[in-house]
C-alpha cells in the first residue's frame, strides 16, 4: 500500500499543485481559452488624457489570435499536457494524496488522488483529446470569409473547446472526490457542459430537440439525486465517504456499516442517489433520452456521452455502491435490484438495437447494453461476502471485488478506443451530410478500406470477438462475476470436496446473460460490417471520403488501441488492478 | 489508363514485398539448423511460424492490396495468389517435416497423457495468467497436418473460380487461425483462435457466396458464436475453480491462476488417481455441458446444426471446403482436448447423452439428406451425419472408438473438401445446385463426374478409402460398447448409400446420348472443370486413397493418443467409477 | 528359391494399380487412333495385366498342389490397424492385419477367378472394341473390369474376414460401375443403383456379423477364428447370430431370395460384365463366404448348435432355386434367362452348402465333406459353364446387333433410351427400352443360328448341358452330389425339414432342363425369325477363343471328377489324384449312378435316377416339343449339333402341345412381374422411406431451423415493440424516470 | 426554534410537488420550474440538517446548490430557446423528430 499524504488544499508548501497538476493544467487552459482569442489591440484611454494604454484585451483582434483554429490547438495542447501529467504520475513512485479543506479539526477530506483517479483522468483526457482532435475536422474552422465571419467562427470554436475542457475538469473532480457533494458538483460541472455540447448544433432541429430531452430528463434525475444526497446529509451530518480520524467524523461508509438494521432514511436516500447515476450510465428505464441525445448530437459528442460521461456515472456508482453500501456481512441490499436492472438494461439495449436503422441510435442502444454488462458486474460485487458465515469463504470476496473493479475500469478505459472510434467513423461520414440511416455506410469498404476495416474492428470489439479489446474487457468482467460467484470453491476443491453449479452464487447467471446478450448483439454489429463491405454505395456517396487527417488520426489511434489492448493488455490490466486496489 | 512507368513502379513495389516475405520465409525455414533447442532437444517454437506466418502474411497481403488503386487490383491478384500459395506450401513443408522427421524426429505414435511434443510456453498476458503455450500430440498433430495440407489444395482448387485479391490471403489467415486452435494448450489462446477462425470464413461467405449469403454468413457467425460464448463461460469458471498459487502471484499473475490446460490436466489426473471427481462431479458435469454446447454447435450435431446447411449452400467452394474440412473438426478436437482430457467422470456420466446426440445426428441426418434436392445441402447434411460418428466413437469409451473418431475427423477432413469441391464446381459450371436439373454429367464433364463418383463413394464408406477405416473402427468399438444399437448406424449406412446413389443417378447418369442441361445454363455449352480444379480434386482423391490403404500413417498416432488418454486418466475413471 | 508366394501379393495389387493408370491414360488419350487401335483403349493393358495375374495364380496353384508353398496360411504380411481396447480394466492391444491365406477352396476359386477373368478380357477385346457404342469409353470398362478382378482375387486370397469384406465391397462398387456402364440409359443407372443398394443391405448385415465375430474372437483372422480352442471358448448363441448376419451378406451378394432382385436388372451392363459378375466372380463371393463358415459348423464344440441356421441356408437355396427357375420359364431375353439360371444354380450350391453345414454340425463329418466338396465342385462347374454361356450369348447378341446395323443402315450405334421413362424399369433393357428399336437380345428375334454360329452354338449347347446336368458333362457330377446330399440330410434323424429344399431341388432340376433347353432351341434351332437372324455370321475376332477354351474345360469336368476334386476341395489334407484318373472316374461313376452301401440306399438311388430322368429327358423334351424345329433349308449345322436339331424337330412334330393356357395365365403374368418382389421393394422405398425422409427434411427446415428463425423473427418483432416505447415525448421520458425511481424502491425495499 | 424536522417535512412536500409537476406538465419551462422546486427542497434539507447537526458545511452546500440551480436554469432556458426557434413550441409532447 502506498503511503498516503494528507495535504491541505492550496496550503503553502503543500503538494496541491503536484497532486492536482492535470486539473490545474486544465484550469489554466480554460483561462487561456478565454483570454487568447480575445487578445486584440484594445487600448484603454486614461481618462482625461489621450494616452491609450494597450490592454490587449478586446478591440480589433490580432490576426494570430483570431485564427479560428487556435482554440482547438489550445484545447488539444491543454489536454495533452494534462494527459501527460496524469500518465507520468502513474510511475513506480506514484503517490496517494488526500486533499483536505483545512488543516484543523474542521477539515473535510475533499479529494483523493490515487491510482483510481489517475486511471480515470487518463481515460477522460484521452477520450476528450480524441474528440477534440477529431472535432478539428468535424467543426471545420473557415479561415476564409469576412472578418466578422471569422470572428463568429472563432467564437464558436472557443465555446466548443471551452465546454470540452470544462467537461474534463468536472470529470476529474468526480474521479477524485471523497465527499459526496463534491462529487455531485463535479458531476454537474461536467453534465451541464455536456448538455450544451449535445445541443451545440443548434442550427439543426435534431440538435435542439436532443438537447432539450437530454437536459430535461438529466435535470430531473440529478435533482432527485441531489435530494437523496441532502437526505443522506440529514442522516449522517456530513457527506464524507471515509471516516476522518483527524476530525473524528464518521463517514458514510462506516456509518452504513454500523447500522444494526437497515434504516428507512438512508435507504430512501440511497435509492434517490442511485437514480441520478443510473441516468448517467443510461440504465433502463432512465435511458430513454440517451438515444435521442446521441442521434441529435454530433457524433463526436455522442462518443463522449457514450464513453467519458458514462464512465463518470460509473465512478459515482462505484463510490456509492461499493463504499456506501458495502455490507460487512451478507449480500448487499441493492444486489438483487441491480441485477434485475442490469439484465433488463442489456437485453433492452440489444433488442432495441436489433432493428435500429440509424447507426447512431444503434450505437446508443449498444452503449445501453454495455452499461447493462457493467451493471451486471457491479451487481455481482454485491455478493461481496455471501455465505460470510461459512468457513469456506475467506479471502475470496475482496479478491473478487478487486477483480470486478479491475474489469470494470478496464472496460471503461478500452471502451474509449472502440466506442468512441465507432462514433468517430460516423463523424467522418457526417462530414458529407447527415447520417440518419445505414445508407451512408454502404460500400464504405470500397470507398475507404482502412476506415471500413477500422469500423469493422470496432464493431467486432463491441460484440466481444477475440482478440480485440472488447473481448478482453468482457472476458475480465465475466471473470470477475464468476470469481465472485465461485467464492472459495477452489479451496473446497483443493481440499478434495466437490463443488456444484448450485453452490455458485446466483450472480453466476448474470455472466451467462451477458454472454448470451453479446451473441445477440452480433446481429446488428455484423450487419454494419455487411453493409460496409457488401453494399453498393448510394448516390452522392461514391467518391472517396474527404481527407480529414485529424479525424482519421483519431480513428486510427482508436483502432490500434482496440487491437493493442486486446492483444497486449497486460500493462493496462495492471494499472486497472492498482486502481481497483485503491478503492477496495 | 495508368502510365507504364507507374505500373513498373507497382511491380517493383510488389517484387519488394514478395521478396521480403520470401526471404523471411526462407530464413524461417533454414533457421532450424542453427536454432536454439529446448531441453528436450526440440525446436519447440516451430509451431510459431505455423500460426503466425499465415496470419501475418495474410494481413500484410490484404493491407498491401487494399492500398492499391482499384483498377490495379485485377493485376495484383495473380501474384498475391502465388505468394499465398507459397506460404501455404511452406506451412505444409514444416508440418510434413515434423511428420517425416526432416525437421525433428518425433515419434508421434508414442503418447502420454498430458505430455506434448514441441512444448513451448511464453508469458503473454501475464497479469491474468495467459501464456502462449503450444504443443502437439497425436491428436493435434494430425489435425495440424490436415490443415496444412488442405490449405494449398483449397487454393489450387479455387485458383480460377473467383476473382479477387483477398480470397487467397483470407484462406491463408484461416489456416493460421485453425492451426492456432489445434496447437493451443492455453484456454485463452484456444478461445481466441477458436473465434478468430470465424472472421475469415465470414468474409469468404459474404464476399463470394451465393444469393442468400448475407443471411447465411451472419447466421453462421452468430450461431457458432453463441455456442462458443457458453464455452467461454465454462473456461472462465474452470479458471476460477483452480487453486491460487503463490508462485504465480510472485511472477506477477494477479489472480494466481493460469489458463494452462496442462496444469489443469495435472489436477484432473491427480484427482482421478485419488479416485475422486475433479472439481466435484456436479461441477464437472456442469462444465462439461458448457463446453459440450460449444463443441456440438461447431461439430455440428443435431439439433444445433441448422447453421451448417445454410452456410454451406451459400459459401463459395473454398469456404465450404475449409468449413467442412477443418472447421467442423474443431468441435471434435475440443471434445477430446477438453472434455475427455479434463472431465473424464462427466464424460462417463454423459455417455448416454453423447450416444443419443451422436445417434440422432447420424440417423436423422442421413434421412434428412435423403429428403434434399440441393446438392450442397445434401453434402452438408451428410457432414452432420458423419459427425455423429465422432460422437458415437467417443461415447463408446474405448481407445479404439476414440482413435476411430479421430480418424473420422481426419478422413472426413479429406473427403468432405472433395465433396464440396465437386459441388462447388458443379455450381460454378452449371449455375445450379438442384439435383436432377441436369443429367448425364459423365458426358459433358467426365472429370467432374469421375471425382463426384469418387467423392461420393468415399463418403459412403467404401473400403480402401479413408472413410471406411474410420467407420469400421468406430463400429467395432461401438458393438463392444452398445451391442445391438449398431443396427441404427447400419441402417444409416444403407440410407447414406441410398441418397448418394440417388443423387448420382440424377446427375452423372441418365440423360440420353446428349445429356440434359440445366435451364440455368441458358443453352450455353457446359465446359468440363478446369485443370486447377482437376489438380485439387486429384490431390484430395489421392490422399483419400492413400489413407484408405495405408491408414496407419496417422492411425497409429491416434491409437497412441487414445492409449495415452486411457492410460493416463480414463481407465482410472472407468474402472474406479464403475 | 523363388517362390510363387513371394509374388502372390501382386495378384490383387497389379490390377488395382492398373485401374487408375488405364483410367487416366484413357481420359488423356481418348480418341487417338493408336489408343483405339493398338492399345484397344486399354484392353491390351488389361489383358496383359490379367494374364500376368493368371500366370502368377497358376504358378501359385501348381506350387500349392505340389506342396511347394506349404499347405495353409501364408500368414500375416503386416498390421493394418493396431489399437487398444479396455478389457477388465486393462488396456489390451489388438490389431487388424492383412495377409494371405491359401487352402483348397481359395486355390480353387483363385483359379476360377483368374482364369475366367483372363478369358473374359480376351472376349472383351472382341466384344467391346468392335461396338461403336463403346467408342472412347472402353478404357472405363477395362479399368473397372480390372478393379473388379482385383476385388475378386483379393477376396479369395485374403487371410481374414476384414479384408474379405474390403474386397467384397470393392466388387460391389465395380458391379455398380459396370452395370451403369451405359450411364446414359435410365434403366442402366437404375439397375446399377439397385444392385449396389441391394447388395449394400446384405453388406451391412455382413459388417455387423463381422463386428460380432471380432468381438467374440478379438480377431478376424481365419487362423484365429477357426482355431478349435477359440471356437470352444465363445458363446454359441452369439456366434450363431454372427454367422446368420454373415449369411445375409452372402445372400445379398449371391442374389438369393429375398435379396435377389438386383441380378436380373444387372444385365444392363455390357455382356462381358454379365459374364464376369454372374459367372466368374461376384456371385461366387457369397458362396465363398458361406464356405468359409464351414469350420464353425464343423467345430465339435458347436455340435448341434447351428442346425437351424444350416437348415435356413438350405431353405433359402431351395426357394431361390425354384423361384428363379420358374421365372426363367417366361423370359424372352437371352441374358435374363441366363441370369435366372445363375440365381437358380447358385441356390443349388447354397442348398448343398446348407446340407454340408448341417451334416457338419450334426457330426456327420464324412458326408459333410462330401456335400461341401460337391457344392464347391458345382461352383467350379457352374462358373465355367455360365461364363461360357454368357460369352456365347454375348457372341449372339453382338453378331445380331452387328447385322442389324448393317441391315438397317443405322450407324449411330445403339441409341439412347429415348422416351423410356425412368419408371419403366421392368422387362425392357438394352435396346429393348426403345420399342421401335430392334432388340438384339430377344430370343424371339433369333432362331436357326446353329448353322450360322457353329462355335457359339456348340459352346452354348455344352454349357447348357453342364447346367442341366446331362450325365458325364461338368455340372452333372456336382449337381448329383448336391441333390443327393440334400436328400440324405432329409433322411437323417433331425433333418426332416431338409425335405423341403431337397424336393424343391429335385423339381428344379427338371425345370432347369426345360428352360435351358428352351433357350438353346429358341436361339439355335428352327428357322430364323427375323432377317437379321438370317444374316448372322461369326466374324468378330477374339470371341471364339474363350468359347472354345471353356467348352473344353466344361467337357473335361469328368476329368476333374476323376481327380477326386470333390474330396480334394473339401478336405484340406487330401491331394489330387492325378495318377489314378481312370479309377477315379470309375468310382465317381459308381457314386453317381449306383449309390449304395448307406442307409436308405434305395431311396437315394431312386432320387438319383429321378434327377437324371427329369433333368435330362423330361425337361429338354418338353422344351423340344415347344420350341424345337428344323433349320432353314440348305443350312446345315455341325454334325455334333445336327442330331440335336433334328431330334428337336422330330419331338416337336410329334408332341407339340399348346401351352397358351399356361402362357396366358396369371401365374405367367406374375412371373413376368418377377413375382412382384421388385414392385414391393420399390413401394416400400417410395411409400415409406422417401416420405419419411421428406418428413425429416421438412421437420429440419421448419421445426429445428424454424425455432432458430423464430428466435430471429421474435427478436426483430420485440425490437420494434421496444423501440416503439421510445415515443420521443420528453414527458414520457420523465415519467419513466419516475417509474424507474419507484422500481428501484420496490426492488431494493423488497429485498431489504 | 422550530424543529428542523418541519423544514424537512416541507422539503418532502416540495419534492413531491416538484416531481409530480415534472412528470405531469408538458411545458418545458414549467417542468424546469418544478425541478427548481425540487432543488429548493434540497436546499431546505441541507439547511435544516446543518441546523440539526450543527455543521456549517450544510449551508455551504446550500450555496453551491443554488449556484448549480442557477446554472441549470440558464443552460436550460438557452436550450429551450434554440428549440423554440425551430419548432415554435416548447411542449415536451411535441417532440417528434427523434424517436424509436
Amino acid at each position: 500500500m502506498t503511503e498516503i499524504t494528507r495535504v491541505q488544499l492550496f496550503s503553502e508548501g503543500g503538494d496541491t499543485w503536484l497532486a492536482l497538476a492535470p486539473e490545474m493544467t486544465l484550469l489554466s487552459g480554460l483561462v487561456l481559452l478565454f483570454i487568447v482569442p480575445n487578445l486584440g489591440d484594445a487600448k484603454w484611454r486614461i481618462p482625461l488624457t489621450q494616452v491609450r494604454i494597450p490592454v490587449l484585451f478586446g478591440g480589433r483582434r490580432f490576426t494570430a489570435t483570431s485564427d479560428p483554429r487556435l482554440p482547438a490547438m489550445l484545447a488539444i495542447a491543454t489536454l495533452l499536457l494534462a494527459l501527460w501529467q496524469a500518465l507520468i504520475s502513474q510511475g513506480a513512485d506514484a503517490k496517494t494524496w488526500l486533499l483536505t479543506s483545512g488543516s484543523g479539526a474542521e477539515a473535510n477530506i475533499l479529494l483523493r488522488v490515487d491510482a483510481f483517479s489517475r486511471i480515470f483522468e487518463i481515460m477522460f483526457y484521452s477520450a476528450l483529446l480524441l474528440a477534440a482532435v477529431a472535432s478539428i475536422d468535424r467543426l471545420p474552422a473557415r479561415r476564409a470569409g469576412s472578418e466578422i465571419q471569422q470572428l463568429i467562427d472563432n467564437r464558436r470554436q472557443v465555446d466548443f473547446y471551452l465546454l470540452l475542457l470544462m467537461t474534463a475538469f468536472g470529470m476529474s473532480i468526480v474521479t477524485m472526490s471523497m465527499d459526496l457533494f463534491v462529487l455531485f458538483i463535479g458531476l454537474e460541472i461536467a453534465t451541464l457542459s455536456i448538455y450544451v455540447l449535445v445541443a451545440f448544433h443548434k442550427e439543426t432541429p435534431e440538435g435542439a430537440e436532443g438537447g432539450v430531452k437530454y437536459f430535461i430528463v438529466g435535470a430531473v434525475s440529478s435533482a432527485v439525486a441531489l435530494y437523496g444526497i441532502s437526505l443522506l446529509y440529514l442522516w449522517n451530518g456530513n457527506l464524507q465517504l471515509m471516516s476522518n480520524s483527524a476530525t473524528g467524523q464518521i463517514g458514510l461508509v462506516e456509518r452504513w456499516a454500523e447500522m444494526e438494521s437497515l434504516l428507512g432514511l438512508p435507504l430512501i436516500a440511497f435509492c434517490f442517489v442511485l437514480v441520478g447515476f443510473a441516468f448517467k450510465v443510461s440504465a433502463v428505464p432512465f435511458h430513454f433520452a440517451a438515444p435521442d441525445a446521441y442521434s441529435g448530437a454530433s457524433s463526436t459528442v455522442a462518443g463522449i456521452l457514450a464513453t467519458a460521461s458514462k464512465a463518470m456515472g460509473f465512478i459515482g456508482l462505484i463510490r456509492v455502491l461499493v463504499m456506501l453500501a458495502a455490507p460487512a456481512d451478507g449480500s448487499a441490499v441493492w444486489m438483487f435490484g441491480l441485477g434485475v436492472i442490469a439484465v433488463v438494461t442489456m437485453t433492452w439495449g440489444n433488442v432495441a438495437a436489433l432493428s435500429s436503422s440509424n447507426p447512431k441510435r444503434m450505437l446508443a442502444y449498444s452503449s445501453i447494453a454495455h452499461a447493462g454488462y457493467m451493471l451486471a458486474a457491479l451487481a455481482a460485487l454485491g455478493a461481496w461476502a455471501w455465505g460470510g458465515e461459512s468457513d469456506l469463504i475467506s479471502s475470496a470476496p475482496t479478491d473478487a471485488g478487486q477483480w470486478i473493479l479491475t474489469a470494470l475500469i478496464f472496460h471503461l478505459v478500452v471502451l474509449v478506443a472502440f466506442k468512441l472510434g465507432a462514433f468517430l467513423v460516423l463523424a467522418l461520414l457526417e462530414t458529407e451530410g447527415e447520417v440518419s440511416d445505414t445508407a451512408p455506410l454502404a460500400g464504405l469498404a470500397r470507398r475507404d478500406p482502412i476506415i471500413a476495416v477500422s469500423m469493422f474492428i470496432f464493431m467486432l470489439s463491441l460484440a466481444g470477438v477475440p482478440p480485440l479489446a472488447g473481448f478482453m474487457s468482457k472476458f475480465l468482467l465475466i471473470g470477475g462475476v464468476v470469481k465472485m460467484s465461485a467464492g472459495d470453491a477452489f479451496a473446497a476443491i483443493a481440499a478434495g470436496d466437490g463443488w456444484s453449479l448450485g453452490q455458485m452464487h446466483w450472480t453466476f447467471w448474470l455472466a451467462l446473460s451477458v454472454f448470451l446478450n453479446s451473441a445477440l448483439s452480433l446481429f446488428y454489429y455484423l450487419r454494419i460490417g455487411v453493409i460496409m463491405f457488401f453494399e453498393v454505395p448510394i448516390e452522392g456517396r461514391r467518391k472517396p471520403l474527404i481527407k480529414a487527417w485529424f479525424l482519421r488520426l483519431s480513428i486510427w489511434v482508436c483502432a490500434i488501441g482496440t487491437v493493442i489492448f486486446g492483444v497486449w493488455s497486460d500493462h493496462l490490466i495492471n494499472l486497472c488492478y492498482n486502481a481497483a486496489l485503491a478503492v477496495l | 489508363m495508368i502510365s507504364n512507368a507507374k505500373m513498373q513502379m507497382r511491380d517493383r513495389e510488389f517484387a519488394l514485398i514478395s521478396g521480403l516475405l520470401a526471404i523471411s520465409a526462407v530464413l524461417m525455414y533454414l533457421f532450424p539448423s542453427f536454432a536454439v533447442e529446448n531441453s528436450a532437444g526440440q525446436i519447440d517454437w516451430i509451431t510459431l511460424p505455423l500460426v503466425a506466418f499465415p496470419l501475418i502474411a495474410g494481413t500484410v497481403l490484404m493491407a498491401f492490396a487494399s492500398m492499391q488503386p482499384y483498377r490495379l487490383k485485377d493485376r495484383i491478384g495473380q501474384p498475391i495468389k502465388l505468394i499465398s500459395l507459397a506460404f501455404a506450401l511452406m506451412m505444409l513443408g514444416i508440418s510434413s517435416g515434423l511428420l517425416f522427421g526432416w525437421l525433428e524426429s518425433i515419434n508421434w505414435d508414442l503418447s502420454q497423457y498430458n505430455r506434448y511434443e514441441l512444448d513451448f510456453e511464453y508469458a503473454w498476458i501475464q497479469s491474468i495468467g495467459v501464456s502462449w503455450h503450444v504443443g502437439l500430440d497425436g491428436l493435434s498433430f494430425s489435425m495440424v497436418w490436415l490443415t496444412t495440407v488442405l490449405i494449398p489444395i483449397v487454393m489450387i482448387t479455387t485458383w480460377e473460380e473467383k476473382i479477387g485479391w483477398y480470397h487467397h490471403p483470407l484462406i491463408l489467415m484461416m489456416g493460421g487461425a485453425l492451426i492456432g486452435v489445434f496447437v493451443a494448450l492455453d484456454f485463452f489462446m484456444f478461445f481466441v483462435f477458436w473465434e478468430m477462425t470465424l472472421i475469415p470464413m465470414f468474409f469468404l461467405i459474404l464476399k463470394w457466396g451465393g444469393d442468400d449469403r448475407r443471411y447465411a454468413a451472419q447466421k453462421f457467425f452468430i450461431y457458432t458464436f453463441t455456442g462458443s460464448v457458453v464455452m467461454l463461460l465454462g473456461i472462465i469458471t474452470l479458471y476460477f475453480l483452480q487453486p491460487s498459487s503463490q508462485a504465480l502471484v510472485d511472477q506477477g499473475v494477479l489472480t494466481g491462476r493460469t489458463f494452462d490446460m496442462t496444469q489443469m490436466a495435472i489436477g484432473a489426473q491427480a484427482a482421478a488417481n485419488a479416485d475422486i471427481a475433479w472439481l466435484g462431479i456436479d461441477m464437472q458435469k456442469a462444465l462439461f455441458l458448457m463446453f459440450l454446447l460449444g463443441f456440438l454447435v461447431k461439430l455440428p450435431a443435431v439439433p444445433f446444426h441448422t447453421w451448417l446447411p445454410d452456410a454451406h449452400v451459400q459459401a463459395p467452394t473454398a469456404g465450404s471446403m475449409l468449413l467442412a474440412g477443418v472447421m467442423l473438426k474443431m468441435g471434435g478436437y475440443g471434445l477430446f482436448r477438453v472434455c475427455a482430457t479434463l472431465f473424464p467422470e462427466a464424460l462417463l456420466e454423459y455417455q448416454w447423452l453423447l450416444l443419443t446426440i451422436g445417434m440422432v445426428s447420424l440417423v436423422y441426418g442421413s434421412f434428412v439428406c435423403l429428403g434434399q434436392t440441393n446438392l450442397k445441402r445434401l453434402v452438408a447434411f451428410s457432414s452432420v451425419s458423419h459427425m455423429g460418428i465422432i460422437l458415437l466413437g467417443i461415447a463408446t469409451m474405448e481407445p479404439l472408438g476414440f482413435a476411430g473418431a479421430i480418424f473420422m475427423m481426419f478422413a472426413h477432413g479429406i473427403i468432405s473438401p472433395l465433396l464440396f469441391a465437386v459441388a462447388g464446381a458443379f455450381k460454378h459450371h452449371y449455375h445450379t445446385l438442384e439435383i436432377g436439373s441436369m443429367r448425364g454429367m459423365a458426358k459433358h464433364s467426365p472429370w467432374l463426374a469421375t471425382f463426384m463418383m469418387f467423392g461420393w463413394m468415399a463418403s459412403l464408406g467404401l473400403p480402401l478409402l479413408a472413410g471406411f477405416v474410420a467407420e469400421i473402427t468406430v463400429l467395432i468399438a461401438f458393438w463392444k460398447a452398445f451391442g445391438w444399437w449398431v443396427i441404427l448406424p447400419g441402417i444409416t449406412l444403407i440410407v447414406t448409400a441410398a441418397y448418394y446413389l440417388w443423387s448420382m443417378q440424377k446427375t452423372i447418369f441418365e440423360g440420353g446420348d446428349d445429356g440434359e442441361m440445366p435451364e440455368s445454363l441458358g443453352g450455353a455449352p457446359a465446359p468440363d472443370i478446369s485443370l486447377w480444379e482437376v489438380s485439387g480434386m486429384m490431390l484430395l482423391a489421392m490422399l483419400t486413397v492413400l489413407f484408405g490403404v495405408l491408414p496407419w500413417i496417422f492411425f497409429d498416432m491416434m491409437t497412441g493418443y487414445a492409449y495415452g488418454l486411457f492410460d493416463g486418466i480414463l481407465l482410472n475413471v472407468i474402472t474406479g467409477g464403475a | 528359391m523363388v517362390s510363387a508366394i513371394d509374388y502372390a501379393l501382386w495378384i490383387p495389387v497389379l490390377p488395382i494399380v492398373a485401374f487408375p493408370i488405364i483410367l487416366f491414360l484413357g481420359n488423356v488419350f481418348k480418341g487417338m487412333p493408336a489408343w483405339r487401335g493398338r492399345w484397344k483403349e486399354g484392353g491390351t493393358i488389361a489383358t496383359i495385366v490379367i494374364g500376368t495375374c493368371l500366370g502368377l495364380s497358376i504358378w501359385l496353384i501348381v506350387g500349392y498342389i505340389g506342396q511347394v508353398t506349404g499347405n495353409e496360411s501364408v500368414g500375416q504380411i503386416g498390421d493394418w490397424l493396431s489399437f487398444h481396447m479396455v478389457e477388465n480394466g486393462n488396456l489390451v492391444s489388438y490389431s487388424l492385419g492383412f495377409g494371405m491365406y491359401l487352402d483348397h477352396v481359395s486355390v480353387m476359386l483363385l483359379f476360377v477367378a483368374s482364369f475366367l477373368c483372363f478369358l473374359i478380357a480376351i472376349f472383351s477385346l472382341g466384344y467391346m472394341n468392335s461396338d461403336p457404342v463403346n467408342l472412347d469409353r472402353n478404357h472405363r470398362f477395362y479399368a473397372e473390369f480390372l478393379l473388379f478382378c482385383a476385388g475378386m482375387l483379393g477376396m479369395v486370397l485374403a487371410d481374414n474376414f476384414l479384408w474379405l469384406f474390403i474386397f467384397w465391397e470393392i466388387m460391389g462398387l465395380c458391379s455398380y460401375l459396370l452395370i451403369g456402364f451405359y450411364y446414359e440409359r435410365p434403366s442402366a443407372s437404375y439397375a446399377a443403383k439397385k444392385a449396389f443398394l441391394t447388395t449394400r443391405v446384405g453388406d451391412i448385415f455382413l459388417l455387423i456379423g463381422l463386428l460380432i465375430l471380432w468381438n467374440l474372437f478379438g480377431s478376424l483372422d481365419f487362423s484365429v477364428v477357426w482355431a478349435e480352442d477359440n471356437i470352444a471358448a465363445v458363446d454359441a448363441g452369439t456366434l450363431k447370430i454372427a454367422l446368420f448376419m454373415m449369411f445375409v451378406g452372402a445372400v445379398g451378394k449371391s442374389a438369393q431370395f429375398p435379396l435377389h432382385v438386383w441380378l436380373p436388372d444387372a444385365m444392363e451392363g455390357p455382356t462381358p460384365v454379365s459374364a464376369l459378375i454372374h459367372a466368374a466372380t461376384m456371385v461366387n463371393a457369397g458362396l465363398y463366404l458361406v464356405a468359409r463358415m464351414f469350420p464353425f459348423f464343423a467345430s465339435p464344440a458347436m455340435a448341434g448348435e447351428f442346425t437351424d441356421l444350416a437348415m435356413l441356408i438350405a431353405w433359402i437355396g431351395g426357394i431361390t432355386a425354384f423361384m428363379a427357375a420358374l421365372i426363367a420359364f417366361v423370359q424372352m431375353d437371352i441374358k435374363k434367362v441366363l441370369a435366372y439360371s445363375t440365381m437358380s444354380q447358385l441356390a443349388y450350391i447354397f442348398t448343398g452348402l446348407g446340407a454340408a453345414l448341417w451334416f457338419a454340425n450334426t457330426g456327420h463329418e464324412e458326408i459333410a465333406l462330401l456335400a461341401f466338396g460337391a457344392s464347391m465342385f458345382h461352383l467350379f462347374n457352374h462358373a465355367m459353364a455360365k461364363g461360357m454361356l454368357f460369352m456365347a450369348s454375348g457372341s449372339v447378341i453382338h453378331e445380331m446387333h452387328h447385322v442389324h446395323h448393317e441391315v438397317a443402315h443405322h450407324d449411330s450405334g445403339e441409341s439412347a433410351a429415348g422416351n423410356a421413362a425412368g419408371g419403366d424399369h421392368d422387362g425392357g433393357q438394352g435396346g429393348g427400352d426403345d420399342h421401335d428399336h430392334f432388340d438384339a437380345q430377344d430370343m424371339s428375334n433369333m432362331g436357326g443360328l446353329a448353322s450360322k454360329m457353329p462355335i457359339t452354338a456348340t459352346a452354348m449347347a455344352v454349357g447348357s448341358a453342364s447346367i442341366i446336368g446331362i450325365p458325364l458333362i461338368g455340372g452333372f457330377w456336382s449337381k448329383e452330389g448336391i441333390i443327393g446330399a440334400a436328400w440324405k440330410a432329409s433322411l437323417t434323424s433331425g433333418g426332416a425339414w431338409m425335405l423341403g429344399p431337397a424336393l424343391l431341388l429335385l423339381i428344379t432340376a427338371g425345370m432347369t432342363g426345360f428352360y435351358m433347353s428352351r433357350m438353346w432351341f429358341m436361339t439355335f434351332a428352327g428357322k430364323p425369325n427375323t432377317p437379321v437372324a438370317n444374316g448372322v455370321v461369326e466374324q468378330t475376332p477374339f470371341i471364339p477363343i474363350p468359347l472354345i477354351t471353356l467348352t473344353v474345360v466344361t467337357l473335361g469336368g469328368i476329368v476333374f471328377a476323376g481327380f477326386e476334386f470333390v474330396h480334394w476341395v473339401a478336405d484340406g489334407h487330401a491331394e489330387m489324384h492325378f495318377t489314378h484318373v481312370l479309377s477315379g472316374i470309375g468310382s465317381e461313376m459308381k457314386h453317381a449312378f449306383l449309390p449304395s452301401g448307406e442307409e436308405n440306399g434305395a431311396l437315394i438311388f431312386l432320387v438319383t435316377m429321378l434327377t437324371i430322368v427329369i433333368s435330362t429327358i423330361v425337361g429338354p423334351a418338353t422344351a423340344m416339343a415347344l420350341y424345337g424345329g428344323r433349320l432353314q433349308k440348305g443350312e446345315k449345322a455341325k454334325p455334333w449339333l445336327a442330331w440335336l436339331v433334328s431330334l428337336s424337330s422330330r419331338v416337336r412334330r410329334n408332341n407339340h402341345f399348346d401351352n397358351s393356357i399356361w402362357a396366358n395365365s396369371g401365374l405367367a403374368d406374375s412371373l413376368h412381374q418377377r413375382l412382384h418382389f421388385d414392385a414391393w421393394y420399390d413401394a416400400a422405398m417410395l411409400k415409406i422411406v422417401v416420405p419419411f425422409a421428406n418428413a425429416c427434411a421438412w421437420f429440419d427446415q421448419h421445426i429445428i431451423d424454424g425455432a432458430i428463425k423464430g428466435i430471429e423473427y421474435g427478436s426483430q418483432e420485440g425490437s420494434s415493440v421496444i423501440r416503439r416505447l421510445t415515443t420521443g415525448s420528453g414527458r414520457d421520458y420523465i415519467m419513466m424516470v419516475a417509474l424507474g425511481t419507484l422500481a428501484i424502491f420496490v426492488l431494493i425495499w423488497g429485498v431489504a | 426554534m422550530i424543529d428542523p424536522m418541519w423544514a424537512v417535512v416541507l422539503g418532502i412536500c416540495l419534492f413531491t410537488i416538484g416531481l409530480w409537476g415534472a412528470v405531469t406538465r408538458k411545458n418545458a419551462i414549467i417542468v424546469l420550474m418544478c425541478i427548481e422546486i425540487i432543488l429548493n427542497a434540497v436546499n431546505l434539507n441541507f439547511v435544516a440538517a446543518a441546523a440539526q447537526h450543527g455543521d456549517v458545511t450544510g449551508w455551504v452546500y446550500t450555496v453551491f446548490a443554488i449556484a448549480i440551480a442557477a446554472a441549470e436554469v440558464a443552460i436550460g432556458l438557452a436550450i429551450f430557446l434554440s428549440f423554440y426557434g425551430h419548432n415554435e413550441t416548447i411542449s415536451l409532447d411535441e417532440m417528434e423528430l427523434l424517436k424509436h
